[in-house]
């Protein structure tokens, strides 16, 4: 088992780097993962999952807006998070909320988000999580920036950047990678590869095979890992910040994964693929949460009783975040107005108490 | 002509089938417009009809999108483009402001860029951030593109089939609110609505009422209003387009009515309305009675959505607007 | 305070030199900002002296340079950004429009973007093509960015010190035939003028002539021609920043004088004269006797430099605008 | 010498592939380029060379405006131009008006250009070559474009496109490849590396060593070969578009030169590199003009007075042209108004018949 971690990144470059096989059996490395981590990465992979169930039945009835799913890319999420310093700086995308619920954001908070509230974009005090970007691959260039004033600052903080497949045809993606290869700013760069940006496979992204290897263009270290497998995540992403801290510069990760359904809830999946055999394969080979559950029960770290246990807690406080969340007061006429600017403008405040004068003469909004 | 009872969405669908079919240089090119039919459908089957030659599921690149769509047209294609929604023409930006816009004029006519970019803009579909801005005045603000914005089925596939044929390069901007608003009997043949010609609405004598894209039922509905309540007439001037702008009509209008309220989605500062208001202050302003009223989004980004109604012009703001002004 | 005489250019040079010295977070980023001193030299210097750390040669990707830049300022950085020339802001305009201008405002104040992008604008300096335009309209209809325009030295010494000291991202505009065009006394050490107050260079009973940037000499001159010859007073307001915009300012002046002629280089349809003249339209329409002029950019791109003396508004245009507006 | 071409671009990729060397020899392949060919590459880059010195002297007479000299490049410009034929689309930056001659753009034109003249972009009618593009990196996407529809119409014609080192960094230069890859335009893009982006050298500009190596991520065969050697040029160039008039796709070549002078006549090269160092290298090494004039002298197919003869007649119809540019016709307040749209819009021809009146009632423009 002392084989070098390193060897694995090079072997990868063709396929890729797995640790945990489908079949729940490790193919090395594992002692390098802490018990306790494995009880939390299931923990967290669990609660996601619940949280994203939950989430699509309160679409469906039309209590939250458009959703975006995660499930399937919740070890990357949380495998992804885990190594990470509360100082260190998260930029998810829409489809991140695992990522940023385990770095600290609450399910509260996620679901005011998707129920078009004002304020679901404020994310914990004492983290610095950036809500999701929505125009694609943007982010990178935000966590090339913040890496590199951590290390202007001679802190050794990093700064881990979610993205898609498809955000990699972006100019930002290439403009992003190429300042974090000039600048070595502590950036690790995470592409979740789930094969389609909402109906467009990967093959019609780019003509590349691999997204690990475009790190090459920029003289970037590429690695290309298993996104099912939690133990691969989370050992490669923990390797890349490690070497962030240390002054080594940026990594991309190319993190192979699933969307195990639509692209959104305003999406139908199968207008454009198989989804059932997408399902099938999926059960089988591709769950994160199976694959994870299979090897701790392997090796009886976990009992059916305690998952149990646990799913209802966590459903639970899923609940009870929703029902905060809905009980959460409607944003208001004047906070529509609030943080364009530090000071109001003479015209925003102007149109405001018009708009307040017309609304107490009976005008309504809606 | 046959007609058919269909809504806008149905009028772009079966607009771009019919000149897919008629002219082989019209290509289809964005993201997930292939098989998936577009984000709103608007290509619906049109992958599976004319295979992915002529509708062409892009890279997720606006810049790559319209700059190859430029290099299209030089070379004899007739690009429709569909940009996901507008706020993600910005990657885009560039290419064709920079060089769509201005392929014509720097080369003297012998190299153009006859190519349409169709994009979903507007609020009130309770969609994510960044899907539900209508900043139209940005390309009107560019000299060498037209600005194309129907506010019907009709106007749509007529408006969308002269686009099409035209020989400069013209945004077409869908409101998404409206897609699937109404139906309404669209002929069902292929015909040109003439770009550069508003459509006046409804007649009337007190009040000259203008707007574009979704805001004209909006207008309609407080027009309605307006006039049971107030004993008068008001006249509605549907733009079509803002660039080519159809001065003549809005002058006339306001010569006649000597009152105008100008209705828009976007931020006021900056927005459209100003140009409007000062064709007017140019050319009517003795036949003024009272201020032009701008009822108009607020200058804040458009907000979650959540608060987009608050954001958006209402008809109860567009009904104390037009009151003001007709008796000012 | 000692005075010395400087150029815009100098009192920029100087004012950012000044920064660096006093605030240890202003980063200075660009294409050949480094070694080089900027294309027209504002930095000069200011690599051998802060170091490669606070004065960075960018790579040329301007997405790139205001991304990242909007990063470091999310981490505690400030950064003055110079963009090489106003038109090649496009390709970060994205970044610009979809994340600076709205990172406080999504965050309810949590997460801000104080960062400054200084870029030359305008015409008249015999330049390639697209190295001449001056698109403010875009960004002043853009929610949440500042748009400052100096036309002195003294102003953008005073006006670049608040933009780095604000806490919302400012678009600062240097009006490239401007920047060795004269020189003044300016204050030796930093100072604010604050942005959102509009500067009456001139006080005048008949008309209200505004004008930003470059375009207050060229009115200054045109004004004085009008005095002499029709026996009048004219007013001339130096916005200073068209957002925030100092409202009061001119409706005041407009309510005192009863017309109004606005001034600039940007073309004319949704250009910012437009938002103006709704404000007076709103605000003092009863107190006009004539309609308000726009003397400004036609609707053409700016186009190759041996005609960009025929795209620019020129004295003479403005005298023939003042009279007749005097006169109407 | 029947050494396969093909080695030299596998072997290249460390360093560069050559063919002429510094002091006039010809490493391998020589027998590949007709003689005929050989004496145009010497009499286009010679007249290249005489034209650039005579637009530096009349900028600084300030009677043409802000010029961007090739000096240095002419081997990339001509070399990569004579493969073309005439149903190929040629996209040139501000710099390669050397690349726009070979093809069949006059010099008069060019000099109509650079004096800001509004007819200064029009090409010859027949010749399918899109005035300079000034935002760096966008004409890649051009270029693609053009390509991709005689591709779609099966016409075997390909689009060359021209551009800086400088332009790698854009966005657009990777969606440009990206482009490229998936639809597998005929598309050939060929880079000057003149080391410069006005002051910033490549190493500021990527942290990747090679442009040529960023083919990779996007699975476009990269060439890097020496830009001051033109049978390396010819050849390379010839190959790509042989490749591509085959269907078989695009390529990405680095074409390795000198910027001689400043990046433009508004820059000035000594304030950021050592220029005499630059010059006194340029001269004894990298000369494109220089080298191959000393091919063919060892090789007894040039003669000192034939390239005086010639240099007397290029320089003649060199003046010719600039007399005939400085006697076009300025032009006229009506063209500023004409070409915006097909149709002059209500709005357009209103501020234009405004202005006329306003210049005929004594209103003077500048
Ligand atoms: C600039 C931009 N263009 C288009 C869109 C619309 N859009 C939203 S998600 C998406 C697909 C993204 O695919 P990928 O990067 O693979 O991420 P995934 O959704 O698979 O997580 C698109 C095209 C956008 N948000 N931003
Ligand atoms: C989008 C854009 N940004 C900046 C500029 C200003 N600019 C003109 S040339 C140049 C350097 C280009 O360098 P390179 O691509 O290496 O080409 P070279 O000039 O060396 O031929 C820059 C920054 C521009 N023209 N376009
Ligand atoms: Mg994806
Ligand atoms: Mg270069």
């Amino acid at each position: 088992m002392a084989v070098d971690l390193r060897n694995f990144y090079e072997e990868a470059r063709e396929e890729y780097y797995q640790v945990l096989t489908p079949d729940g059996k490790c193919r090395h490395d594992d002692h390098r993962i802490d018990k306790q981590v494995m009880m939390d990465m299931f923990k967290y992979m669990l609660t996601c999952r619940i949280f994203d169930e939950k989430a699509l039945i309160l679409q469906r009835q039309g209590r939250i807006g458009t959703y975006a799913s995660f499930k399937g890319q919740e070890a990357c999420q949380v495998g992804g998070v885990l190594p990470l310093r509360s100082t260190d700086w998260l930029f998810p995308t829409y489809r991140d909320h695992g990522a940023m619920y385990t770095h600290g954001q609450t399910w509260k908070q996620i679901f005011l988000y998707w129920m078009g509230h004002m304020d679901g974009s404020i994310t914990p005090e004492d983290k610095k999580i950036i809500p999701p970007a929505v125009p694609i691959a943007t982010q990178l260039l935000h966590a090339v920036g913040t890496a590199w004033a951590d290390k202007l600052d001679g802190k050794d903080n990093v700064s881990l950047v979610y993205f898609g497949d498809g955000a990699t045809s972006e100019g930002d993606f290439h403009e992003a990678l190429n300042f974090a290869g000039v600048y070595q700013t502590p950036t690790v760069f995470l592409c979740q590869n789930n094969g389609y940006a909402i109906s467009v496979p990967f093959e019609k992204q780019s003509a590349s095979k691999t997204i690990a290897q475009r790190g090459k263009a920029y003289d970037i270290e590429g690695i290309r890992i298993d996104g099912n497998d939690i133990f691969a995540v989370y050992l490669t992403v923990k390797r890349a910040i490690e070497k962030a801290r240390k002054g080594e510069g940026p990594t991309l990760i190319e993190a192979v994964t699933t969307r195990f359904g639509s692209h959104t809830t305003a999406d139908d999946a199968k207008k454009y693929r198989d989804q059932q055999a997408i399902e099938k394969e999926w059960a089988k080979n591709e769950d994160p949460l199976a694959r994870l559950r299979l090897y701790l029960k392997n090796n009886d770290l976990l009992t059916d009783s305690e998952e149990k246990q646990w799913t209802e807690e966590m459903r639970k406080e899923i609940d009870e975040q929703f029902k905060e969340a809905e009980n959460y007061p409607r944003p208001t006429v004047q906070q529509m107005f609030e943080h364009v600017y530090k000071e109001k403008t003479w015209t925003i405040a102007k149109q405001e108490k018009e708009f307040l004068q017309h609304l107490g003469k009976g005008g309504r909004s809606s | 002509m046959t007609q058919e009872k269909k809504n806008i969405l149905e009028a772009i669908n079966e607009t771009l089938d019919q000149l897919l079919a008629k002219d082989e240089d019209i290509l289809l090119l964005g993201e997930d417009i292939g098989r998936n039919g577009g984000v709103f459908r608007a290509t619906d089957g049109l992958f599976d009809k004319y295979g992915e030659n002529r509708v062409i599921d892009t890279p997720l690149a606006e810049s790559g999108i319209i700059g190859s769509s430029i290099g299209l047209a030089l070379n004899g294609k007739k690009p429709i483009v569909e940009i996901q929604f507008l706020a993600f023409i910005y990657p885009g930006f560039e290419q064709l402001v920079s060089h769509a816009a201005r392929m014509r004029y720097r080369t003297r006519g012998q190299f153009t860029v006859p190519m349409v970019i169709r994009t979903p803009y507007g609020a009130g579909i309770r969609g994510p951030e960044l899907h539900s801005e209508s900043v139209e005045s940005f390309f009107a603000h560019t000299p060498g593109l037209k600005v194309v914005v129907p506010s019907n089925p009709r106007d749509a596939k007529g408006l969308l089939t002269a686009a099409a044929n035209d020989p400069d390069p013209v945004l077409f901007l869908e409101d998404t609110k409206m897609y699937r608003a109404f139906k309404e009997e669209v002929p069902s043949e292929l015909y040109e609505t003439p770009i550069g010609k508003a459509n006046i609405v409804k007649e009337g004598e007190d009040l000259t009422v203008i707007a574009w894209g979704g805001m004209v039922r909006e207008a309609m509905k407080a027009v309605k209003k307006v006039e049971q309540e107030n004993n008068c007439t008001c006249e509605i001037i549907d733009l079509r387009s803002i660039v080519p702008l159809d001065a003549e009509t809005v002058i006339e209008s306001v010569k006649k009515t000597g009152r105008a309220v100008i209705i828009h989605e976007a931020h006021q500062t900056a927005g459209f309305a100003g140009e409007i208001i000062s064709l007017i202050n140019e050319e009517a302003l003795i036949y003024l009675r009272s201020p032009i009223k701008r009822i108009v989004g607020f200058d804040v980004p458009v907000p979650q959505f959540l608060s987009e109604n608050d954001y958006l012009p209402t008809v109860d703001r567009m009904v104390e607007g037009m009151k003001e002004t007709v008796h000012f």
